[in-house]
């Protein structure tokens, strides 16, 4: 039954898209869109939850004569399917609500609005779908209306620019998952997850889907190298589209990758996961390392969705290792963890985006060299995008917290594999993981501190505008789950559970039976974590701090100028700015990673001019992957463009050439 | 009596093919119609000498086409051509004559292994007769490429089609010879006419880039 | 019953912690004092410090935002329940389990997190010099600190501090390469962490390789105690992890007597002054570095750390 | 011959090319052609009620009857776009009433030569059509007498002749090889005899044959390095023509193409006519891909992507086998739907800007929605973007190749996403940006345009089964 709710949902959505055309660009129309998106994805998330929790019902599919023709549109819903749904209508709903009140201040809503509704449900298509065609198509069709999205301010050639990108790498990641799923169909063509999984591939053809998905889901995913187009895409896109891409898409091509690997691949063999796992270690580094170059606040945020997608793979790696080896409980926790952190994620990332956007309506401003002070004029904006950074940091007590520890510990239970390569491979995957999760907290003090507080750079910042109401619900609620998922995991640990009995056969203990909620990965002897009891805990600690002070001691207060030894200066151009703060960690890790160099101009001696200081980095990445296939295809393009300006006469002589070939072949055919 | 057909069928297929030779030898136009001529003379005889041993009366048409057209009109009229553009001492060839007969020579070859390669139980006559007629399509269409200039250039193209015709007409009972070998002429008629028309100058390929840049915007 | 008594012990610890902090400070000031044939100032100067600046007025910036005024509070609270929740003198506390080593470090780095956007808050350079060169600081030691966690919770089998004094205590674990490894990068992350000589140099200011001095430049009063506190409480939990992990001797067991206690108590003084004194020693005896060749000494730790991490992998009795 | 919707197809477009040949007045000239398009299509569709027994002349069956009526209706909606179309060009005084009744009368007879070559069942027959459409074309392609129009109507003369002679060798040798089975005179060359001895032919002479016909009739169809003339014609004739010449002619090359095919599949001892086609279809579809990025003349780039899109159906129909005949099939129906309904759109923007270049053109969305998200449409169905139809039949293609010949599949599939990134690289700049040149509003009839489009969106999502079925049996008639 879920999935003809769902169904009926996801038509409602594909039907508003028309509507919304017809509608045209008023403000009514844009509240007729968001808040029909807003209601259709509450109930599609809705469902899906209901679907989680009672999943025997759920494992029902219908087929429709769409699609294929001699196939049909296969579409389903299990436990995983449910999970992602519950992901993607809440991110859908929550950008809807935003929208309400952000996608007033769009200056070309009749771009955006047809799209919007079409995008929601191509997301949903891409989990309810059970056939290889029906996926495709749906993976595809995402593509294409977040194109449409992302090139909506088209009269900015970078946006334009940025959308071509995505586009083809979009595009050749679909190419890629086509593949993968010719070789998993084989010749005669079985497109149906059923009869997939009823055959098993062999050894190397298995190996090359694997590849496949890698690089399939991964360059949706934004996996390095192939997350050039994320930070271009996502911040280009209208700011809930932005929430919705790195929030919610990325993780469709997380489930994409999972549906691949996990149920229709087969029993894993053992080097899977160490693929999985440099490739989650190297993009969660990388990711972070390029946020903490950025100085424009979606970019950054976009870098930082790169990151944790590296944590999510990280956790997929594990499960897969411990899965190939027959380890199905720790498989159960690693996969618990990289799940829980797609929901976590989801959520942060949509929050700060949300926060981001807000912040773009308030001043106009996306580089943080220009904002700064608007903790004083948008305070509550500041202080739920504070939580989203607390969150994305994974610190106690928030939800960013719990699904790293948990990836912790099932690193903690990996000695026991067998294979040396992952002996080694493991522990350095964890160093990785302990050093983007450092490295991010650093990223966010860095966001939070220039943007938000000190003094004001620009007058836009000075003339900052708390935003509207709505956008505020939206972003106070994520906020509110952050918080819930940080000191209540175990209720979403256990939500998970179905997910890992599908997938690995067993899921972790289960954790809402145990006193004073905390949870237990394995045993308690080994180790346990109360999120509630640690808030309790900082919380009463704090105030009774607070009123012992106040009360014992004194509780007066003076405002006065900075102190700054002494020196304070009037100018806010002598704050620390987002590139001098980043400096140090350029120092150390941006010489070789980015080939940073800084270059000091400094002005002949008596002259008056300024001097400066220009830094350089080179995304080496884009220069030796991307740069060298665009030259090529340039290169080509020009050889053969030769072709189109010949005489007749050599137009001929290509003719003869071809004949007398083909008659050579002739007269040498046995 | 058998074997006499076939001999004369022979000879004259064979000096169409040597006909061919001798126009990839000329560099001079003039020098260069008057072998065509001869060329469609040769064609005429062996249409005339299959329409004699097949007894099909329709072929006759065919050799009298080949005859008054090919032998007697276009060549008046490229002449004059000629003349009216004053091209006739050019020396036009892309690839030495030396050359050009190499591959006129492997061309031969490559049609001589490709076609008895036939089983003999198809007539051997329209084996020969079959092996000739490639040599020469693939002679002209040499021609073709080989030249420069647009007369002679269509002087190939009537080449390759003799070849042409040499085959259908060898192929016993084959129906619409007539029509083809008169669509033929049509399409023959065009191009001359349309070299004539549109002052097609030196050659075909007057495709100034420069002015393909001006007006298609097609500039590298 | 044994409730309430754990409840007692958990609240006695918290007190105890509070207590002893500065007095590590001021004993740790004392010695280096000594070492430099100085006087120094007496053992108690911390606790008079502390009280004076509780009666001061805050003096707040004007650009300073509400966010300043809370800090100081947040940092003291996760501060304190960190090194609540390590065993002292008595394992097996009431909430031990509610968070385990890992959660501890990661509760030090939100103190640390909010203490690197107050540096930001009011707009200085000086501010900001701090909190950048602390995060970059932090974003080597904490990798480093997990390490060494990796590496103790593999020998032990846990992450649960009270778990690992107690495999620690008993003599199964025996000496091992990586312990030593690990107890080598503990060291150092805890020198770090601190703020300690050759990363950084508690004791000046208008400096321009102090780290820790300038990012909480701006506060004075009640929030400038209580950061100040608060580092001293950091202080006494790096030096009772050390303690309770490496020389976990005389640690009471959760059901022990009151002798039992006794002991306890005076080994962990004993822990802690042995602690203080090397502390001292080590920073007298060593200069200070620039800051750009603290990567290479965190760096090092981190490297220790995976080593130590390594080898327990490769093999389980290294 | 009796009257029936056999000789129907050719006699309305016939009688219809005789009086549009002498009616005057532009008007009435055009709704005629309309008209005649429309019987013509009407009749076609007749075909799969009552179907007509074919004779030693005309023939029709699953496999042909597919086509006619894909030519026709095309040829109809056409019809109706190029009287808006031609209605400016008069208005701008690009074509005097005269060339405009010459231009329809030439229409009908092209209408007639296609159909002829559709249903003839002699060989030499649809070699006679063939050519005749080529010389109408040619015509055509000249009209406008501009020095770039006459280059590229001499050039498609020349080549295309050269092309016709390579055909009829070919045509010839099949007589040859054929007569020794089947007996001197007519029936060696009526198709459905053929068809029916063709295991006992000669098969070195049916080698020779189909190199020959392949080279002939793969001009017309545009496989590179023969294809030449294609992007020039497409460029410098009027856009109705380019249009008819991607949608249609290409088809019925590719049509006399496939019939030699299974005529050379039926004979085991023959080569395999697949490699020879796989190898030309793979190596056009990278060409044109490439080709497409150096493009500054829009009808010429869409000229490109057919030469790609026909290298795509002549690999699929290579591959052979039920599936990648299906899919050659149905992408070479969508391919001729879309690729008109964007000729379509290109015609009217090429008279909104008075310009081909595309450096001239932009921001279209903007200035003219219609016209411009009309484009955006088609470009992404071409480029075989979901949810339209060639994205299913892309599907097919790659999907059954790789399990079956991986390297090739990759081949093709790089192929594709090079071709998608050329066509955005351009479509970016028409469609979208700061508006350039003239932003006048086009008076233009969207219908024919959205009458493809919206067809080619039903069938990507929704292939009505009968569809199917008619599919799978010439699929299966293909082997």
């Amino acid at each position: 039954m879920t999935v003809v709710y769902a169904l009926y949902g996801v038509a409602a959505l594909l039907a508003l898209a028309p509507i919304a055309i017809f509608l045209g660009a008023g403000p009514r129309a844009t509240n007729i869109v968001y808040g029909a998106s807003l209601i259709i994805t509450a109930g599609l998330g809705v469902n899906a939850l209901l679907g989680l929790f009672d999943h025997p019902a759920t494992t029902s599919g219908v087929t429709l004569p769409l699609g294929l023709p001699w196939l049909g549109a296969h579409l389903r819903i299990d436990a995983l399917a449910a999970f992602f749904l519950v992901v993607v209508n809440l991110g859908g709903a929550m950008a809807s609500l935003f929208a309400l009140g952000y996608g007033r201040h769009e200056e070309s809503p009749q771009r955006v609005l047809p799209f919007y509704p079409a995008y929601l449900a191509a997301m949903n298509l891409v989990v309810l779908a059970a056939d290889a065609f029906t996926f495709l198509v749906s993976w595809e069709f995402m593509s294409l209306t977040s194109w449409a999205l992302v090139i909506a301010h088209h009269r900015d050639r970078e946006n334009l620019r940025a959308g071509y990108v995505y586009l083809l790498m979009a595009s050749f990641g679909t190419l890629a998952l086509l593949l993968a799923f010719g070789l998993l169909a084989g010749p005669d063509g079985n497109y149906a997850f059923d009869a997939i999984r009823a055959t098993h591939a062999s050894a190397g053809l298995a190996a090359l889907v694997l590849i496949l998905a890698v690089v399939g889901a991964g360059s949706k995913a934004g996996v390095v190298p192939l997350h050039a187009w994320l930070p271009l895409a996502h911040p280009a896109a209208p700011s809930h589209v932005s929430a919705l891409m790195s929030g919610v898409m990325t993780k469709v091509a997380v489930y994409g990758f999972v549906r691949i690997v996990f149920d229709l691949l087969g029993p894993p063999d053992w080097w899977w996961s160490m693929v999985v796992l440099a490739v989650g270690g190297i993009t969660a580094v990388m990711g972070v390392l390029y946020a903490l170059m950025q100085h424009d606040l979606k970019r950054l945020l976009a870098y930082h969705t790169v990151e944790n997608i590296g944590i999510i793979y990280i956790g997929l790696g594990l499960a897969l290792a411990f899965k190939a080896n027959g380890m199905a409980v720790a498989a159960a926790l690693a996969l618990t963890a990289g799940l829980f952190h797609v929901f976590n994620h989801s959520v942060f990332k949509s929050l700060l985006f949300f926060g981001a956007g807000s912040v773009l309506n308030a001043t106009g401003e996306r580089d943080m060299e220009h904002l700064g002070g608007l903790i004083h004029r948008m305070p509550q904006t500041a202080f739920v995008f504070l939580v989203g950074c607390v969150a994305i940091s994974a610190l106690p007590p928030l939800n960013g917290f719990v699904s790293e520890w948990l990836t912790f510990q099932a690193i903690l239970l990996s000695p026991q594999l067998p294979s040396w390569g992952l002996k080694f491979l493991v522990p350095a995957v964890g160093a990785l993981l302990a050093l983007s999760a450092a490295l991010a907290a650093a990223c966010f003090v860095k966001a939070f501190g220039v943007s938000f507080l000190g003094r004001p750079r620009t007058p836009a910042a000075a003339n900052a505008r708390e935003t509207d109401s709505n956008s505020l619900a939206a972003m106070y609620f994520l906020a509110a789950l952050c918080l819930v998922a940080g000191v209540l995991p175990g209720l979403f640990i256990d939500a998970l559970a179905p997910v890992a009995n599908v997938l690995v056969g067993t899921s972790m203990p289960h954790q809402s039976g145990l006193a004073w909620l905390t949870i237990v990965p394995i045993a308690e002897s080994r180790s346990s974590y109360n999120g509630l009891l640690v808030f309790i805990f900082v919380v009463l600690s704090g105030s009774a701090a607070v009123f012992a002070i106040h009360r014992l001691a004194s509780d007066r207060l003076r405002r006065a100028a900075a102190w700054d030894c002494g020196y304070p200066d009037p100018s806010p151009a002598t704050q620390y700015t987002a590139s001098s703060f980043a400096q140090p960690i350029r120092r150390v890790y941006g010489t070789s990673v980015f080939h940073a160099r800084e270059i000091g101009a400094m002005p002949p001696p008596g002259a008056t001019s300024a001097a400066r200081l220009t830094v350089e980095l080179r995304d080496l990445i884009w220069d030796f992957a991307y740069a060298p296939v665009a030259g090529f295809i340039g290169y080509a393009a020009d050889r053969l463009n030769v072709l189109q300006f010949l005489t007749i006469r050599r137009y001929l002589t290509l003719v003869f050439t071809a004949l007398v070939l083909l008659l050579l072949v002739l007269a040498t055919w046995p | 009596m058998h074997g006499l057909t076939f001999d004369i069928a022979h000879l004259l297929a064979g000096s169409l093919v040597l006909v061919s030779f001798m126009q990839l030898y000329q560099d001079r136009l003039y020098a260069l119609l008057n072998i065509f001529a001869l060329h469609a003379l040769v064609l005429a005889a062996s249409v005339a000498w299959q329409a004699f041993i097949q007894d099909a009366p329709h072929l006759y048409v065919t050799a009298g086409i080949a005859l008054i057209f090919k032998a007697i009109v276009i060549p008046i009229v490229l002449h004059r051509i000629i003349v009216r553009l004053g091209i006739h001492r050019e020396i036009e060839t892309v690839v030495g004559v030396g050359p050009a007969m190499l591959l006129g020579m492997g061309l031969v070859a490559l049609s001589m292994v490709v076609m008895l390669r036939v089983t003999a139980e198809a007539d051997p006559l329209a084996r020969e007769d079959l092996a000739f007629a490639l040599a020469v399509v693939l002679l002209g269409l040499l021609m073709m490429v080989t030249r420069r200039n647009a007369v002679s250039q269509v002087i190939g193209f009537m080449s390759l089609e003799n070849g042409l015709v040499l085959a259908a007409t060898g192929a016993k009972g084959m129906p619409l010879v007539v029509e083809i070998s008169v669509a033929f002429s049509v399409l023959i008629a065009f191009i001359v006419i349309g070299i004539f028309l549109f002052r097609i100058r030196e050659r075909f390929d007057t495709v100034d880039v420069q002015a393909l840049d001006r007006f298609r915007g097609e500039r590298r | 019953m044994a409730l309430i008594r754990d409840f007692a012990f958990q609240g006695a610890q918290m007190v105890l912690v509070l207590l002893l902090s500065p007095l590590l400070t001021g004993f740790v000031r004392k010695v280096k004092a000594r070492l430099l044939r100085r006087q120094g100032p007496p053992l108690l100067q911390p606790y008079r410090d502390l009280i004076r600046l509780m009666r001061k007025d805050v003096v707040l910036a004007q650009s300073a935002s509400w966010l300043f005024r809370v800090i100081p509070y947040i940092v003291f609270a996760g501060t304190w329940v960190a090194a609540s929740l390590v065993p002292t003198f008595r394992s097996g506390l009431l909430f031990s389990w509610s968070a385990d080593l890992i959660a501890i470090i990661a509760l030090l780095g939100s103190a640390r997190f909010f203490l690197a956007l107050a540096g930001l808050d009011v707009g200085t350079s000086f501010g900001g010099i701090g909190s950048s060169r602390e995060v970059m600081i932090a974003s080597l030691a904490e990798p480093a600190m997990l390490m060494i966690v990796f590496t103790l919770a593999l020998v032990a089998g846990s992450t649960q501090l009270s778990t690992m004094a107690a495999v620690m205590v008993s003599g199964e674990v025996g000496l091992r390469v990586s312990l030593g490894l690990a107890l080598l990068a503990l060291i150092m992350v805890a020198i770090a962490e601190n703020a300690r000589i050759p990363i950084d140099n508690p004791a000046t200011h208008l400096e321009l390789t102090m780290v820790h001095e300038a990012m909480v430049l701006e506060y004075s009063g009640r929030h400038l105690a209580l950061i100040d506190l608060s580092s001293e409480l950091k202080l006494l939990l790096y030096v009772s992890v050390i303690g309770c992990l490496f020389t976990p001797w005389g640690i009471a067991g959760p059901d022990a007597g009151a002798q039992a206690l006794a002991v306890g108590v005076a080994t962990y003084f004993g822990k802690l002054a042995a602690g203080g004194v090397l502390l001292a020693v080590f920073e007298t005896a060593i200069a200070k570095m620039r800051v750009f060749r603290v990567p290479a000494f965190l760096g090092a730790a981190l490297m220790l750390g995976l080593l130590a991490t390594l080898l327990l992998f490769v093999s389980g009795s290294l | 011959m009796t009257l029936d919707a056999l000789t129907g197809v050719l006699l309305i477009p016939a009688i219809a090319a005789a009086l549009l040949a002498v009616l005057p007045g532009y008007r009435l000239t055009a709704r005629l052609n309309v008209l005649a398009a429309f019987l013509t299509f009407a009749t076609a569709v007749s075909l799969f009620v009552v179907q007509p027994k074919s004779g030693p002349y005309l023939l029709v069956d699953d496999l042909n009857k597919v086509f006619i009526v894909l030519t026709t209706f095309v040829a109809f909606t056409t019809s109706a776009f190029s009287a808006s179309y031609i209605g400016h060009e008069i208005e701008i005084g690009r074509l005097t009433p005269t060339y405009v009744r010459f231009y329809h009368a030439m229409y009908q007879t092209l209408m007639f030569a296609m159909n002829l070559a559709l249903v003839a069942n002699n060989i030499g027959l649809m070699w006679v059509a063939i050519e005749m459409a080529t010389l109408t074309t040619v015509l055509m392609v000249g009209i406008y007498r501009t020095h770039e129009a006459l280059e590229a109507a001499w050039k498609y003369f020349i080549l295309g002749s050269v092309g016709i002679a390579l055909a009829l060798f070919g045509t010839i040798l099949v007589y040859m090889a054929a007569r020794p089975v089947i007996g001197e005179g007519l029936y060696a060359m009526v198709w459905t005899v053929l068809v029916t001895r063709s295991a006992e032919f000669d098969p070195a002479l049916l080698n020779v044959a189909f190199v020959f016909l392949l080279l002939g009739y793969g001009t017309k169809v545009g496989l590179a390095p023969l294809h030449a003339w294609l992007p020039d014609a497409h460029a410098e004739g009027p856009t109705p023509i380019s249009a008819v010449l991607s949608g249609l002619l290409l088809n019925v090359a590719l049509y006399a193409l496939l019939r030699f095919k299974m005529l050379l599949a039926l004979n085991s001892a023959a080569i395999a006519p697949g490699p020879l086609m796989v190898t030309m279809g793979l190596i056009s579809c990278v060409f044109a891909a490439f080709m497409l990025y150096r493009r500054r003349d829009i009808k010429r780039m869409f000229a490109y992507s057919s030469i790609e899109h026909m290298g795509i159906i002549v690999f699929a129909f290579g591959m052979g086998g039920p599936l990648a005949n299906f899919a050659g099939l149905l992408h070479m129906t969508m391919h001729s739907l879309t690729k008109s309904a964007i000729f379509y759109a290109v015609g009217h923007i090429a008279q909104v800007k008075g310009t081909q270049k595309i450096a001239d053109m932009g921001g279209l969305t903007v200035t003219n929605p219609v016209l411009g998200w009309g484009l955006v449409l088609g470009v992404v169905a071409i480029a075989g973007l979901p949810p339209l139809g060639i994205f299913m039949s892309e599907f097919l293609v790659v999907s059954s190749t790789f399990a079956r010949q991986p390297g090739l599949a990759v081949i093709l599939v790089l192929g594709i996403l090079i071709a998608l990134g050329g066509l955005f690289l351009r479509l970016n700049s028409i469609a979208f940006g700061e508006p350039r040149g003239p932003t006048a509003p086009a008076q233009a009839s969207y219908v024919p345009m959205f009458a493809h489009l919206s067809i080619v969106f039903m069938a990507g999502i929704y292939m009505p089964p009968a569809l199917v079925t008619g599919f799978e049996n010439v699929a299966k008639l293909l082997g």
